[in-house]
C-alpha cells in the first residue's frame, strides 16, 4: 500500500513537472534555433536595422518592422477595448441591476469564446469593406480593421476581469462614498476605480499580452508586408503573421529561413513573458492587500 | 483507365507549387471517382519547398512552376532518387492591378525591372517614380513568396537573376492571398499565374507587358490563353511541371495516378485557366513515363 | 445647486454612455452572427456536411474538417485530461507550500499566457521534427494538449480547492490514505467542476488555428483520417483556407463552415455552463 | 429644558427585502439636537431602519418601503427629493471604519470636492475644523498627506466622523460606530458623541446597553422588525413598560 | 470502581505551528472506557491537542511535536507507526457534521471499504450495527441509499459517529461534536456519549461547561497552550485548585 502511494504520488509529481518541461521546451526550442540565427546575424542589426527581408536576395534582418506592426495592431485593439471594456465594467457594477449583470456578463464573454479565425473572416469580409467606404484608398489588408476586430474580441477580458476587481472592493467604501452624497459616477471614478486599480491594470496587461500574441485575425486581415510604419491603412506584418507566412511555405529545418521564425518567436515570447509576469506580480501584491 | 472504380489502395503525397496546384487539385479530385481508396494529399508550399521535400524523398510527386535546379538535383542523387520531369501545361505569368486603376494600361519590362530589382528596395515607393504621369501615390506591391517557382521565374525573366528582388512587398506562397490583396487595394500591383487571374477576372485588371522586341508580337501584350499559346506573351510565358521520383513509382497507385494525370491534364488545365500542351506532347510524356516506371527511363531524367 | 445639477447630469450621461458601450459589444456580436448565418445558411445542408473538399465551391464540403476536429477533440482529451488533472491534483493536494510550489504556480500562470503560435513552434520542433510524427493528428493533438494544459490545471486546482477541508479530515480520520482520500472523496466531489473546466479548455482547442498551421496541417486532404498518424484538416483550417480565397462562393463556404464551428464551440460552452449551474445547485457545503 | 423641534419622523413605515418584511409599521418622532439610540437583538432591523433616513437602502435590489420618513417635516421618499442633497443633510458613520484609500486630507475634503469646491484655502479651513470637531486634529495635523489606512482603528473611525462633519449635515447616523474598536477608542468616540449633540441630531445603533445608557437621551427598542418601546433612556433602563424590553435589557436573550 | 487501565498518555508534549508554540509541556494520563473533557477558552490548544492523538495534524505544513503520545503504552509518533492503522484504532468526530456527499450506507461502510472489505453481507451487517450503536438505525433504515446530505444536522452528526464506530476503534475523539446542533440533537448526542463509554475511551472537546459536567468523568482545563488543571469532573467544577480555572468556569473570561 505504501509503495503504491509513493508510485501514485510520483506519477502526479511527474505530471506537474511536465509543465516545467513544457516551459523549458519552449525556451530551449526558441533559443537553440535562434542562437543559430544570431550566429549569422548580429543582435545589433536585429534590433536596429529598419527593414525585415530575410527571405530575399537583399537580406535585411531588422525586427523593428514586425514589432511595429505588432504594436500598431495591439494599440488599435487596446484603444477599442480599454474604453469600452472599462465603461462596461463600471456600468455593470455601479449602474446595472444584478439581474442584468448576470445576463450581460456571460453574453459578453461569448465574444471571447469565438475562434479567432472567425474574427479574421469578419475583419476581412465585413469590417474592411465597411471601412473602405468611409476611408477611400484604404488597402484591403490593413492594421485598422484587424486591430478593431481584435479589440472587440478582447473587450470581455477587460470588462469581466475589471468588473471582478471592482466588485471585490469592500462594500463599505462604496457606502462611504454614497453616504457623502456622491453620485454613482463620482463613486465609481472617485473611489471604486482607484481602489480596484491594480486589478484593472492586471486585466489590461493580460489583454495587451493577448493582443500581442494574436495570430489569425492579423494573418487574415492585416497583410503580410513588414513595414516600419504607424499608418493603419496599409498592409503591415506582425511577428505572428510572419511565423504563419513562413510556416505555410514549409521551410526546411536548419535553413536560415527556418531560424528566422524562431528568432521572431523568441521576440514575441519575451514580450508576452514580460507582460504575464508583470500581471502575475501585480496580482500577488493586490491579493495581499484585500485579504 | 476510364472504366472507373479501381480497387487500388494506398496514398500519393504531393506538394509544391501553388501555380500548378489548381491543376493537380482538379486531377486529384477527379481521381477520387477513379480510385476512391487511394488517398491523395496535395500541399501548397511553393516550388522551392516542394523540391526540397521531393529530393529528400518525403513526397512522391512535386508540383513545379520552374525546372529543378542543380542543388536540388544533387540532393536527390545523394538520396538515391531518380526522377522524371513531366510538363503538364503552359502558364502566362500575369501582371495585375486593381480594376479601378485607370492609369496603368501597359508596362515595359524595363519598368518592371525598375520596380522589382533589389536596388528598388525602400527607394521606389510611389507610382510617379515609374512614370511621371502616373499619380503621386504610394505603390503597394504583391508577389509570390521566395519558395515559389513563379517568383524565381519572374526574377529571372525581369530582373535577370533568379531569386533576386526587393524584399519590401507583400509576399505569400498562397496566390489567393495576392488576389485578395490586389483586388482590394487601389494602389496595388502584383503578379501570379494566369489561372488565378482567369478565376478572378472581375476583381483584377491584367496589365499588358511590352518586352521591347517586336519579333514576337508588336507592342504591349496582355496574358491570355491565345497570347501564351502563340508565344507572343513574352518573356513571362513558361511551362508547368510535375516531378515523379523513382521510389514512388514502385507503388501502383502512384503510377496509376500519374497516368490518370496525363490523360486528363489537357482538359483540366484548360478548365482551371492554363494552356494545355499539344496532344502529341502528352502522348510523348506517357511513353516516357512508362519507360521510367519500367526502370529504363531513369537515364532520361535530367542530368 | 448648479454644481450638483451638473453632477447629476454627468451621472446620467455616463449611464447612457454605459448602456451604449455595453450594447455596442452585444450588437456587434449580433450583427456578426446574423451576417454569418445569412451568408452561410444557404450553403449549410446535408451535402455540405458529408462532402469532401473540392475545387468547385458548390461541390465542396466539410466532411474531412469536422471529422478531423472530432479526432483532435478525442485525442486531445485523452492526452490533456489525465495530465492536467494529475498535475492539478499534485499542486493542490500533494505539493507542499514553498519555493517549488510557488515556482510551479508562476510557471503555469506563464504558460497560460504564452501565445498559441509559440506552442505551434514547440510542436513543430519537438513532435513534427524530433519525434518524426509529421503533420499528423497525433502531432496536432499533442501540441494542442500542451496548449490547454495550463487551463485544465488551473480549473482543476480551483475545483479541488472548493472541496471543504472537513471532507478530507473525515476520510483521513477513518484511516484512509492520501490517495484513497483523493480518489474516493476529493475527485468525486470536484468532478463536475473539473469537467466544466476541461470542456471549456477543449472549446478553446477546437477553435485554434495558428499552432496547427505552424506544424504544417494546411494541405489539401481529401479523405477522413483513420489513424492518429494520418494527416488531417480541421474546421478552423478549412475556414482559413476558404477565407483566403477571393471568390465569393468560397467565402460563402467559409461562412457555412463557421456556423458548424460555432455550433461546436457554443455547444461545448453550453454544456460547461449547464454543468456548472447544476453543480452549484447540487452541492452546498 | 425647552421643548425642541421634531427633526426626524417615521410614519407607518414598512420596509421589505423582496418578500421579507423587515420593518413593520414603525412610528417614531426624534428630537433635534438629541441622541437617540436604537437597540435590539441582531437582525431585528435597526440598521435597516437607520438606513432609511438617508436612503442608503435605495441601491439594494428588491428593497422597498411604504409609509413616510420626514426630515424637518418633508417626506424624503418623495419623487422630487434628490438623494445626493439628502445625504449632505444626513451624514452617516458605519460600523467598520471605512476611510478611502487616500490621504487623510483627501478623506476629509472628499464631500466638499465632489460638490465642486476646489479652492485650496476653503478646503484646508474645512478640514481643520472638521478634524478638530472630531477630536482628531492634534493627532493628525502633521501628517495630513499620509494615507488614512495607516491610522489606528479608533483614529480611522474619528476620521470617518470628521469626513461626515465636513459637509455640515444636521443629522448624523451612526451604525454601531464603536463596535469594532478597543475600549479606549470607544470611550473617545462616546465623548465625541456627547460633544456633537450640541450641534447635531444623532441617531446611533448599538449592541452595547451600557453605551446606549451613557450617550443617548432617548432609546428605541426593536424586536423582529417592530418598534417595541421608545422612551427616555433613563426611564427605559429603569422601568421598561414591556416585558420583552425588560428581558432584553437584562440580557435574557439577544 | 476498580482501577482502570491507562489508555492514552501524553508525556512532555510540545507542539508547534511553525514558530508558534501551541502546546507547552503537556503531561496527562487518560483512563480506558472513560470520558475525558477538554475545556478552555478559544485558541488555547484543545483541538490541537486532541488531534495529536490520531495524528490528524500531520498534514499541516509546519506543524511538529516533541514529547510522546502513548496509546496503550506505545508511542504513536514512532517512525514505524502507520497512521492509517492508528486511525482505525482512534476514531474521530468533528465539530461540524461532515458526512461524505454519498449515500448513508456508503458513509458508514467507507472505513471498511478502504480496508479492502468488499463483501456485501459483511458491510451490511457492520452498517446496521454501527447505526444502531449510534442510535440512528431506526431513523434511517429505510433510506440507506439516500444522500447523507439530506439528513438533519443532528442526524448527520450521529451518522459521523456511526461511521467512526464502523471500523471498531477503541478510542473516540470528539471535537465539539454538538456545538453546531440544536438543543434536542445535542441532548441525543450527549446520551449517546454516555452509552458509548461502556465500550470506548472517549475524549471530548467542548465549550459548554454544563455539557462537560454532564458527560465527562474527568476534565482537563487548558489555557494558552498549557494544561492548567486536570481532575475528576466533579472535583473540578466544585473546588478547582487554580484561580484561572475558577475564573473560567464561572464565566469571567473566555
Ligand atoms: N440586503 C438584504 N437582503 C435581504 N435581507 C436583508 C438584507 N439586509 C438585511 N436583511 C434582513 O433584514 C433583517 C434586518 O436586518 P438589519 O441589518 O436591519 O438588522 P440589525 O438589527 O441591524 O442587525 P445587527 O444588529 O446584526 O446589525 C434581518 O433579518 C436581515 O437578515
Ligand atoms: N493550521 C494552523 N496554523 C497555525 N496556527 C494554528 C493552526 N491551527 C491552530 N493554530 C493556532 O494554534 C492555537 C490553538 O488552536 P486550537 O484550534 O487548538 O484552539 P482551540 O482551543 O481548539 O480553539 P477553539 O475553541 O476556538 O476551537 C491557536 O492560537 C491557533 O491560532
Ligand atoms: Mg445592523
Ligand atoms: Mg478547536
Ligand atoms: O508556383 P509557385 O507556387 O512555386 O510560384
Amino acid at each position: 500500500m505504501r509503495v503504491s502511494e509513493k508510485i501514485i504520488e510520483g506519477l502526479l509529481w511527474l505530471s506537474a513537472v511536465i509543465t516545467v518541461l513544457v516551459t523549458i521546451g519552449i525556451i530551449w526550442v526558441l533559443l537553440s534555433e535562434s542562437i543559430g540565427f544570431f550566429r549569422q546575424v548580429s543582435i545589433v542589426e536585429f534590433l536596429t536595422e529598419k527593414e525585415w527581408t530575410p527571405l530575399f536576395a537583399n537580406k535585411k534582418f531588422g525586427i523593428m518592422p514586425l514589432v511595429a506592426g505588432t504594436l500598431l495592431t495591439t494599440l488599435i485593439a487596446i484603444a477599442v477595448a480599454l474604453p469600452l471594456g472599462l465603461t462596461i465594467a463600471i456600468y455593470l457594477n455601479e449602474y446595472a441591476h444584478a439581474r442584468m449583470r448576470q445576463i450581460v456578463k456571460p453574453l459578453l464573454e461569448v465574444l471571447a469564446t469565438i475562434p479567432t479565425v472567425v474574427y479574421g473572416f469578419f475583419a476581412l469580409t465585413v469590417v474592411t469593406p465597411f471601412l473602405q467606404q468611409i476611408i477611400p484608398g484604404m488597402a484591403g489588408f490593413n492594421a485598422l480593421s484587424a486591430g478593431i476586430v481584435m479589440g472587440i474580441m478582447i473587450i470581455p477580458m477587460i470588462s469581466s476581469l475589471s468588473e471582478d476587481a471592482i466588485s471585490s472592493v469592500p462594500r463599505s467604501l462604496r457606502e462611504a462614498a454614497y453616504g457623502m452624497g456622491s453620485t454613482r459616477l463620482q463613486t465609481s471614478f472617485g473611489v471604486m476605480v482607484p481602489a480596484a486599480s491594480s486589478g484593472i491594470i492586471v486585466s489590461v496587461i493580460l489583454a495587451i499580452s493577448r493582443a500581442v500574441g494574436e495570430t489569425m485575425i492579423v494573418a487574415i486581415a492585416a497583410g503580410q508586408q513588414p513595414r516600419l510604419t504607424m499608418n493603419p491603412l496599409v498592409p503591415i506584418e506582425t511577428i505572428t503573421t510572419y511565423i504563419v507566412q513562413v510556416s505555410m511555405g514549409d521551410v526546411p529545418q536548419g535553413s536560415l529561413e527556418y531560424k528566422t521564425i524562431f528568432a521572431a518567436g523568441i521576440t514575441l515570447f519575451i514580450f508576452t513573458f514580460a507582460l504575464n509576469n508583470l500581471s502575475f506580480w501585480i496580482k500577488k501584491k493586490y491579493q495581499e492587500k484585500y485579504d | 483507365g476510364s472504366e472507373g472504380g479501381s480497387d487500388l489502395t494506398g496514398s500519393v503525397q504531393i506538394d509544391g507549387s501553388s501555380t500548378v496546384y489548381p491543376i493537380t487539385e482538379a486531377v486529384a479530385e477527379e481521381y477520387r471517382a477513379e480510385a476512391p481508396d487511394v488517398r491523395v494529399t496535395v500541399g501548397v508550399s511553393g516550388s522551392g519547398s516542394g523540391f526540397k521535400k521531393f529530393s529528400r524523398g518525403e513526397i512522391d510527386i512535386t508540383n513545379a512552376s520552374r525546372p529543378i535546379n542543380d542543388e536540388e538535383a544533387k540532393t536527390a542523387e545523394q538520396n538515391g532518387l531518380a526522377y522524371l520531369e513531366i510538363p503538364v501545361a503552359y502558364d502566362g505569368l500575369t501582371v495585375v492591378v486593381h480594376p479601378e486603376n485607370d492609369w496603368v494600361k501597359e508596362i515595359t519590362v524595363a519598368e518592371l525591372k525598375k520596380i522589382w530589382e533589389p536596388a528598388a528596395q525602400g527607394k521606389i515607393k510611389r507610382w510617379n517614380q515609374i512614370r511621371p504621369e502616373w499619380p503621386d501615390q504610394e505603390i503597394h506591391l504583391y508577389g509570390p513568396g521566395v519558395e515559389s517557382g513563379t517568383y524565381d521565374y519572374f526574377t529571372e525573366a525581369i530582373v535577370g537573376k533568379s531569386h533576386s528582388s526587393r524584399g519590401d512587398f507583400t509576399a505569400s506562397e498562397d496566390d489567393n492571398v495576392l488576389v485578395q490583396g490586389v483586388s482590394t487595394d487601389k494602389y496595388a500591383l502584383g503578379f501570379f499565374g494566369l489561372a488565378y487571374y482567369e478565376e478572378n477576372q472581375g476583381k483584377l485588371k491584367a496589365v499588358a507587358v511590352d518586352d521591347g522586341d517586336d519579333s514576337n508580337g508588336k507592342g504591349a501584350i496582355v496574358a491570355s490563353l491565345e497570347t501564351v499559346k502563340d508565344g507572343s506573351y513574352a518573356p513571362l510565358s513558361r511551362p508547368l511541371f510535375i516531378y515523379v521520383q523513382s521510389k514512388a513509382v514502385e507503388r501502383p497507385e502512384v503510377v496509376d495516378f500519374v497516368n490518370f494525370y496525363l490523360e486528363n491534364a489537357a482538359v483540366l488545365s484548360e478548365e482551371v485557366g492554363y494552356i494545355p500542351l499539344p496532344d502529341e506532347l502528352y502522348k510523348e510524356q506517357q511513353q516516357k513515363f512508362e519507360q521510367f516506371v519500367s526502370g529504363k527511363g531513369a537515364a532520361t531524367a535530367q542530368q | 445647486m448648479t454644481n450638483s445639477e451638473r453632477n447629476r447630469l454627468k451621472d446620467k450621461a455616463f449611464q447612457v454612455f454605459g448602456i451604449f458601450c455595453t450594447f455596442i459589444g452585444l450588437v456587434v456580436l449580433g450583427i456578426f452572427l446574423i451576417d454569418i448565418i445569412i451568408e452561410g445558411s444557404r450553403r449549410l445542408d446535408w451535402d455540405f456536411l458529408t462532402s469532401l473538399p473540392s475545387r468547385r465551391a458548390s461541390r465542396a464540403g466539410i466532411l474531412t474538417a469536422w471529422v478531423g476536429t472530432l479526432w483532435i477533440l478525442v485525442l486531445t482529451t485523452l492526452i490533456a485530461l489525465p495530465l492536467g488533472v494529475a498535475a492539478g491534483l499534485y499542486l493542490e493536494e500533494y505539493g507542499r507550500k514553498g519555493r517549488w510550489a510557488n515556482f510551479l504556480e508562476i510557471n503555469i500562470a506563464n504558460l497560460a499566457g504564452v501565445p498559441s503560435i509559440i506552442y505551434g513552434l514547440l510542436g513543430l520542433e519537438i513532435f513534427v521534427r524530433q519525434m518524426r510524427l509529421g503533420s499528423s493528428l497525433l502531432a496536432g493533438a499533442l501540441t494542442l494538449s500542451l496548449l490547454i494544459l495550463p487551463i485544465i490545471i488551473v480549473t482543476t486546482r480551483e475545483a479541488i480547492k472548493a472541496v471543504p477541508r472537513s471532507i478530507r479530515d473525515g476520510s483521513y480520520a477513518l484511516g484512509a490514505s492520501k490517495w484513497q482520500t483523493v480518489w474516493n472523496q476529493v475527485l468525486p466531489a470536484s468532478f463536475g467542476s473539473i469537467l466544466t473546466g476541461i470542456i471549456l479548455a477543449l472549446s478553446r482547442a477546437v477553435g485554434e488555428t495558428a499552432p496547427l498551421i505552424v506544424i504544417g496541417a494546411l494541405a489539401y486532404v481529401p479523405f477522413t483520417p483513420s489513424s492518429p498518424l494520418d494527416e488531417f484538416t480541421v474546421l478552423p483550417i478549412q475556414i482559413f483556407n476558404w477565407t483566403s480565397r477571393p471568390q465569393a462562393a468560397f467565402l460563402e463556404n467559409a461562412a457555412a463552415a463557421i456556423i458548424a464551428l460555432l455550433v461546436i464551440t457554443f455547444l461545448l460552452n453550453g454544456i460547461a455552463v449547464y454543468l456548472r449551474n447544476r453543480q452549484q445547485r447540487k452541492i452546498k457545503w | 429644558m425647552s421643548k425642541k423641534n421634531d427633526k426626524l419622523e417615521a410614519l407607518d413605515l414598512n420596509a421589505y427585502y423582496g418578500d421579507f418584511h423587515a420593518l413593520k409599521g414603525i412610528n417614531i418622532v426624534m428630537e433635534e439636537k438629541a441622541v437617540t439610540a436604537f437597540i435590539g437583538p441582531s437582525g431585528c432591523g435597526k440598521s435597516t431602519f437607520l438606513r432609511t433616513f438617508n436612503r442608503m437602502n435605495d441601491y439594494i435590489d428588491g428593497f422597498r418601503v411604504d409609509g413616510q420618513i420626514l426630515l424637518d417635516g418633508r417626506d424624503i421618499y418623495q419623487k422630487d427629493v434628490r438623494v445626493d442633497e439628502l445625504r449632505k443633510e444626513v451624514g452617516m458613520v458605519f460600523q467598520k471604519p471605512n476611510p478611502f484609500p487616500k490621504s487623510i486630507f483627501e478623506n476629509v475634503v472628499y464631500g466638499l470636492k465632489i460638490q465642486g469646491i476646489k479652492k485650496k484655502s476653503v478646503l484646508e479651513e474645512a478640514a481643520e475644523q472638521s478634524l478638530r470637531h472630531a477630536a482628531l486634529w492634534e493627532e493628525v495635523k502633521d501628517k495630513l498627506d499620509k494615507s488614512a489606512l495607516a491610522l489606528s482603528g479608533g483614529q480611522q473611525q474619528r476620521l470617518c466622523i470628521a469626513r461626515a462633519l465636513a459637509i455640515s449635515p444636521s443629522v448624523l447616523l451612526m451604525d454601531e460606530p464603536a463596535s469594532a474598536l478597543d475600549p479606549i477608542s470607544t470611550a473617545k468616540i462616546e465623548e465625541l458623541i456627547y460633544d456633537l449633540k450640541n450641534d447635531y441630531t444623532i441617531v446611533i445603533v448599538t449592541h452595547n446597553m451600557q453605551q446606549a445608557g451613557r450617550v443617548s437621551d432617548h432609546t428605541a427598542f426593536f424586536y423582529m422588525g417592530e418598534l417595541v418601546e421608545y422612551n427616555k433612556t433613563k426611564t427605559m433602563f429603569t422601568s421598561p413598560k414591556e416585558e420583552r424590553t425588560q428581558n432584553y435589557i437584562t440580557g435574557r436573550f439577544g
